[in-house]
């Protein structure tokens, strides 16, 4: 298809406004939703509308709409990275016996000024693996 | 082939096993798939003995393609069948309850295990470095390395758990027992476990399997797995190891912190860490630094962790180090060469020698100034280098 | 390489009909689609560094939220605007240019320029309010181990703040650095209304920065928008994993 | 004699009248192939040399000629010149390059200029990387890998290998992306994908690969030195970062990585395989859809690196499923190869020796593959010398060795000369010889527990290093003996004509040989397959004039 071909702006100059006034929309709805509703899915929300945007900026602005070639290899790419972002936040969530295993922000960190890395560390590592490994012992064992 | 690798009498050991044996035939017979036909083919084929008229392009055949597409696919499930099975095997934890959990933690570059505590409440705490083997100049053996009292004692026929960890500012290691054919990456901040259960009385080595730095090649420790008997009598005392002649060496307890294999003790030699002899610290400074642990030099390494040893430990440790190093090293001082090298002199840019200052310790402290413990040196950030070197030389004379 | 007009060549087959071969020059729509494969590399590794993001978002929920309720969104909401509004040049000054007015098209290009150092300007005045606040990359607070050190969830979240903010604030400046360029080859008549495809690549990859902010903006700036009142959806949980406020 | 590429030449800038100049700015896309394979293999015998080194030093226990932190660095040297350098860019740059234009009937790749420009970014990549030897405190220790957190903590100029590393994978990024449009948009006017040569399908495949996993680790890179220089926490578990999360982004790319080395390897393969039989490949369709059900397969399998890494054990079974189902289409590649060889004509000559001899290497490197895809074989053999032999065999038995092959069969295209045959072919038994006994010891000692990346081991290893060593001495001399006939014979060997081994692909239609600047004289039509023989002979034949077909 040539897209070299020359256009008729008064045409189609209108059609870049509407998107403009459907993206300012959307950004307002971006700044009060969270304080005006579904606030229990802020995140979800939030990125829903991203996506949204995004869309309208690929098909008018990206003038993807119509490019079968390239859209698929769009898609392809995002699907890549979906895939990515599922398998690995699956994996490290789920690095053996979670429970004690994460590095978590719980209190060790933020109130211990001076390096106590190694005694503090080892310390509490080693009390929760006696509360709870138990309880990770058969997480193992359901998995199978 | 190392110690007890085929007679360890581990179920892990003999389910891998299995499946690397079975995955060995299967290879073998893929492998024969493709180089019989290929050696038979370009000699039958082979230039003058085909003329160009019999030449033919076949370039299908159903039934071969299936063949040759399914019945490897099946041996390759045979094989994925087998890693999965072992691999349960050696991930599914015994109960906790018939088992004993030792804590495993690796650092640069010495294991070291913690037990329950006993009966008495005591609790051991065992491991530490590989002494590494002494070479001349010309790389001739003089002295065996050793794996000390660095040891793991486990009983026979009882389920072990290792609960592993690295300290949060070190680095990943991998805990590979290559006769129990078992291995995991010790993560720092991270708990990852394993676990073992012997039938055979014997010693076996223990290796690092995941890259870590300098000493990498030496982070050895090994595994005695003892008679319950022996065992339990050695686990409720308080004696450091077992009665016998388990880990061949003499010099263990000095093994124990882990300390030498960084720091100097007899000599002025620079390890890791600096080396320890010097006056020029008092007791109560060698305390500090040992209970406190030290971060306030700069050094670009970061900083000594504290709690290296404790208690009577630390209070030898610190009366050895001010006293300049003389005399009889009491065992404790190994807390210390992990950095600061067997003779205490330290490493360039780790941590500073006790034996008397360097260079780039002056620098630091001229420039930066020093909180110790006798109170606060002014930093002085307009001396040069050339004067810092002088300065240093001067030192050394006087020493 | 030479602006004299390319020729397509003729490929004959054995019948003698002719085809014609595309060539290298003046390929429009393969210059497109290298554009495209090129932004794909972006969004990939915009991609990853979301992933990033989320993965630690999944562990440090609290954290995460606390973190982004301390920036300022009346800044943040301003860049997305002015970044809205520039897009909407770029495109009209496509437009414009391949209706033939090169005149209008230049100075659509210079009020995107305008923009976009607008959105830089705005973005340095609230990394220095961040500096101020004691909150700034090397600073005590995002290290570990002292007085002032945040919990590792905001840690994470401001390493990542930094690093994705600055990074999309580099493309910024490519941007404004290619649309220069542009200016100059528009001049110099290398790019004409016929032949136009670099303009066509800068707009898209101006729609490209203005894309990702899309998602920039709302996850690092609205996530903890009105932190009192309400709970994220734990999507920790989805993952099979757990989050540490229990 | 009608003039060759190494007469003429259209530059990036200008129209310089140097010789010198006019190879700096070409945009040919055959002098650019060039360029890399001088370049590339003068990295090649230097990591060769470091490789060396660790070899001597390993021959017995104990510090023989450097001590720990040098071996460190060496391996560390060696692994990235291979890697970033060698291999990586390897045959797409090289032969990607200098034949797929050819082979699809095109004047040079979609965007010349761009091809230039990335060769310069190549370049630029390597001095970095080799300005950090000199430059700091000496070349990075950290292992080809970069293994948070170690090296976050080391003090050694890692930055500049990472930057270095970023700066070559952006390099292959364009590279791949030229490739892709290339193949897209310039294929001769008749040739549908599947009448496109094996090589092209290699090729096309790992363009892919290259455009869509390297962001990830470039974007891993930078977060890396961010973490370095600024302390962002990612990967630093002091801050709460998490180091698995490292090995995950970093293998993301690099096991892709392994396949974008190996589907052009198979490319070759595919090219010489029915050449030196003299008929037809057996299974067109499937080799060709192979290489892209590997590539895309190869995506998903990352995570057999990490089986001991502390994964969950769900995610190990999956990825180990996952990993035997690459062993599939490969091991058809290979069945379809010794079929093509039926009912044909083998001729031995140096090219297909190296082929045939890859089969064997290759099928070692791979089998060994699919031992330690078994998760619990691998719990036992991950990080030991079985695992540096088995890639070692796949990739210098598999790629490397389809590399020289590719450099023998396309020799006559670059240079329009021959080298020696029986030079040729003793350096290849060299290589083969020395290849097994280099390696071949390693399964066995890594099977019985030496760890990877010791420069110091027990005794109870000595005679597996010491063979190695032996091992090592022979391939040498054959890389030695093999290099110094390619270019011994550049300006005098005889003149090999433009269809020395009667190939059928459009590379070998060109009017001279070497060829002229813009390729074909004019471009053809393509409505063949790309390997039909008849009775041992091409079936299509050219008027070079007017590129119409006369057969």
């Amino acid at each position: 298809m040539s897209t070299n071909a020359k256009v008729d702006y008064q045409a189609e100059k209108g059609g870049y406004y509407k998107v403009l006034i459907g993206l300012l929309i959307l950004t307002t709805i971006t700044f009060i939703q969270p304080s005006m509703f579904l606030t229990d899915a802020t995140f979800v929300v939030q990125l829903l509308i991203g996506l949204i945007k995004a869309i309208i900026i690929l098909f008018y602005y990206m003038h993807l709409k119509g490019e079968t070639l390239i859209g698929w290899t769009v898609s392809f790419a995002v699907f890549i990275v979906i895939f990515f972002f599922s398998i690995v936040i699956y994996d490290v969530n789920n690095f053996q016996y979670v429970d004690e295993s994460h590095i978590s922000s719980a209190t060790t960190s933020a109130g211990s000024p001076t390096a106590g890395h190694h005694s503090a560390s080892s310390e509490s590592s080693h009390t929760t693996s006696e509360h709870t490994s138990g309880a990770s012992h058969e997480a193992t064992h359901s998995e199978h | 082939m190392l110690q007890g690798f085929n007679t360890s009498g581990t179920v892990i050991a003999e389910h891998i096993q299995q499946a690397l044996e079975i995955n060995l035939w299967i290879s073998l017979v893929l492998f024969a798939s493709v180089a019989i036909p290929l050696v038979y083919l370009a000699w039958k084929y082979r230039e003058n003995n085909v003329k160009d008229e019999d030449i033919q392009n076949v370039t299908h055949n159903t039934l071969l393609e299936i063949v040759w597409t399914v019945v490897p696919t099946i041996t390759l499930f045979v094989c994925f069948w087998y890693g999965y099975t072992s691999m349960v095997t050696a991930r599914t934890m015994p109960a906790i309850d018939d088992s004993i959990v030792v804590e495993v933690e690796g650092s640069k570059w010495k294991w070291r295990y913690e037990y329950p505590a006993n009966e008495s409440g005591f609790v051991h705490k065992l491991g530490g470095a590989y002494t590494k083997p002494v070479r001349d100049e010309n790389g001739k053996l003089i002295e065996k390395g050793t794996m000390g009292k660095s040891a793991l004692y486990v009983p026979v026929n009882t389920n072990i758990i290792l609960n592993m960890t690295a300290p949060i500012d070190d680095v990943l290691h991998a805990f590979f027992i290559p006769a129990f054919r078992m291995k995991e990456d010790v993560v720092p901040g991270r708990i990852t476990k394993q676990w073992f259960n012997s039938n055979q009385v014997g010693e076996y080595e223990i290796e690092c399997a995941e890259y870590c730095g300098t000493d990498h090649s030496y982070m050895y420790s090994r595994v005695v797995v003892l008679p319950i008997a022996e065992y339990n009598t050695w686990f409720n005392s308080n004696e450091e190891t077992p009665e016998g002649d388990y880990g061949n060496s003499g010099d263990a307890i000095l093994q124990q912190h882990g300390c030498k294999s960084c720091h100097a003790v007899d000599s002025d030699k620079v390890l890791v860490g600096p080396a320890l002899k010097t006056r020029r610290l008092t007791k109560e400074q060698v305390l500090d630094v040992i209970e406190n642990g030290q971060e306030k030099l700069g050094y670009a390494m970061g900083a000594m962790p504290a709690g290296m040893a404790e208690g009577t430990d630390a209070e030898e440790i610190a009366a050895y180090v001010a006293g300049g190093m003389i005399g009889t090293q009491p065992a404790s001082f190994a807390a210390c060469s992990s950095c600061h090298g067997e003779d205490g002199k330290g490493q360039y840019g780790t941590s500073p020698s006790l034996v008397s200052y360097d260079v780039d310790l002056l620098r630091n402290v001229l420039k930066n100034g020093k909180e110790g413990m006798i109170g606060t040196m002014p930093a002085f950030p307009y001396v040069s280098d050339e004067e810092v070197s002088a300065i240093a030389e001067y030192l050394e004379n006087t020493k | 390489m030479s602006d004299h007009a390319y020729v397509p060549e003729i490929a004959t087959t054995r019948d003698g009909v002719e085809h014609e071969v595309q060539g290298w020059q003046g390929d429009f729509y393969g210059g497109k689609l290298g554009f495209w494969l090129f932004m794909l590399t972006e969004v990939l590794m915009f991609g990853a560094m979301f992933m990033v993001l989320t993965y630690y978002f999944t562990l440090h929920h609290q954290d995460y939220i606390d973190a982004s309720a301390s920036l300022n969104r009346v800044l943040g909401g301003f860049n997305t605007v002015v970044l809205l509004i520039s897009a909407l040049t770029m495109g009209l000054g496509l437009l414009k240019f391949r209706s033939g007015d090169v005149k209008g098209a230049k100075l659509m290009i210079w009020a995107t320029i305008f923009f976009a150092s607008l959105f830089l300007g705005v973005k340095a005045i609230e990394w220095s309010l961040e500096f101020h606040h004691g909150v700034f990359l090397g600073l005590d607070a995002l290290q570990s181990g002292n007085a002032h050190s945040k919990p590792f969830g905001q840690i994470l979240f401001f390493g990542m703040y930094f690093t994705m903010t600055g990074l999309h604030g580099f493309h910024i400046i490519i941007g404004i650095g290619l649309m220069l360029w542009l200016l100059k080859r528009i001049n110099a008549n290398k790019v004409t209304t016929d032949h136009h495809i670099l303009y066509w690549n800068i707009a898209l990859y101006w729609d490209l920065v203005h894309l990702i902010w899309v998602f920039v903006f709302p996850y690092f700036y609205m996530i903890g928008a009105d932190a009192g009142g309400y709970n994220l959806p734990d999507i920790g949980s989805l993952f099979g994993g757990h989050n540490n406020e229990h | 004699m009608s003039k060759s590429y190494f007469d003429e030449t259209h530059c990036a800038i200008g129209h310089p009248k140097t010789k010198v100049m006019q190879w700096l700015l070409t945009v040919d896309h055959k002098r650019i192939g060039v360029m890399y394979a001088a370049v590339m293999f003068t990295f090649f015998f230097i990591a060769i040399a470091t490789a060396m080194a660790m070899r001597i030093e390993l021959f017995a226990p104990g510090a023989q000629i450097m001590d720990g932190d040098t071996f460190n660095q060496a391996f560390t040297l060696h692994g990235v010149i291979m890697i970033f350098l060698f291999i990586i860019p390897g045959i797409p740059a090289v032969f990607g390059n200098i034949v797929m234009p050819l082979m699809i009937g095109a004047k040079d790749v979609s965007f010349p200029r761009l091809n230039w420009f990335t060769f310069w970014l190549y370049i630029l990549g390597c001095l970095i990387a080799l300005s950090s030897l000199w430059t700091g405190n000496g070349f990075a220790d950290t292992g080809w890998t970069f293994y948070a957190p170690y090296s976050l903590n080391t003090n050694t100029n890692v930055i500049t290998t990472l930057v270095a590393a970023f700066v070559l994978g952006m390099a292959s990024i364009l590279t791949g992306l030229n490739f892709l449009v290339t193949i897209h948009r310039l294929r001769a006017p008749g040739m549908g994908f599947f009448k496109m040569p094996l090589f092209v399908w290699g090729i096309y495949a790992t363009a892919w690969i290259q455009l869509l996993a390297t962001p990830v680790v470039g974007i891993t890179l930078i977060l890396a030195i961010l973490e370095k220089y600024f302390g962002i926490g990612i990967f630093d578990p002091a801050k709460g970062g998490d180091p698995v999360l490292f090995e995950h982004l970093f293998w993301i790319y690099s096991h892709p990585a392994v396949y974008l080395m190996i589907l052009p390897a198979f490319g070759i393969m595919s090219e010489i395989i029915p050449v030196f039989s003299r008929r037809e490949i057996f299974g067109y369709r499937t080799i060709a859809l192979s290489s892209a059900s590997i590539a895309g397969i190869g995506y998903l399998v990352w995570g057999h690196h990490l089986f001991t890494s502390g994964m969950s054990d769900i995610a190990k079974t999956i990825f180990s499923f996952l990993t035997f189902f690459v062993a599939i289409p490969t091991g058809i590649k290979f069945y379809d190869w010794i079929a093509t060889m039926y009912k044909g004509k083998v001729i031995l000559e140096t090219p297909m020796l190296w082929a045939l001899g890859t089969i064997i290497t290759f099928a070692i490197g791979g089998l060994t593959g699919v031992t330690i895809a078994m998760v619990g074989a691998d719990i036992h053999l991950q990080d030991t010398y079985y695992s540096v032999a088995h890639f070692h065999y796949a990739i210098l038995g598999g790629v490397v060795f389809l590399f020289f092959a590719g450099l023998h069969y396309w020799y006559p295209v670059v240079t329009g000369r021959m080298y020696n045959e029986s030079v040729a072919k003793t350096a290849f038994w060299l290589n083969f010889v020395g290849i097994n006994l280099l390696w071949f010891p390693m399964f066995i000692a890594g099977y019985y527990g030496m760890p990877r990346r010791y420069f110091d081991y027990l005794p109870e290893f000595e005679i597996y290093h010491q063979i190695s060593g032996i091992g090592a001495i022979v391939i040498l001399s054959g890389l030695l003996l093999m290099f110094w006939n390619f270019l011994s014979n550049w300006n005098t060997g005889e003149l090999s004509g433009t269809n020395p081994w009667e190939g059928t692909t459009l590379e070998w239609h060109l009017p001279s040989s070497p060829p002229p600047l813009e390729n074909h004289t004019k471009v053809p039509y393509v409505d063949f397959n790309p390997y039909e023989y008849h009775h041992g002979k091409p079936v299509v034949k050219f008027d070079y004039e007017t590129m119409k077909r006369i057969d």
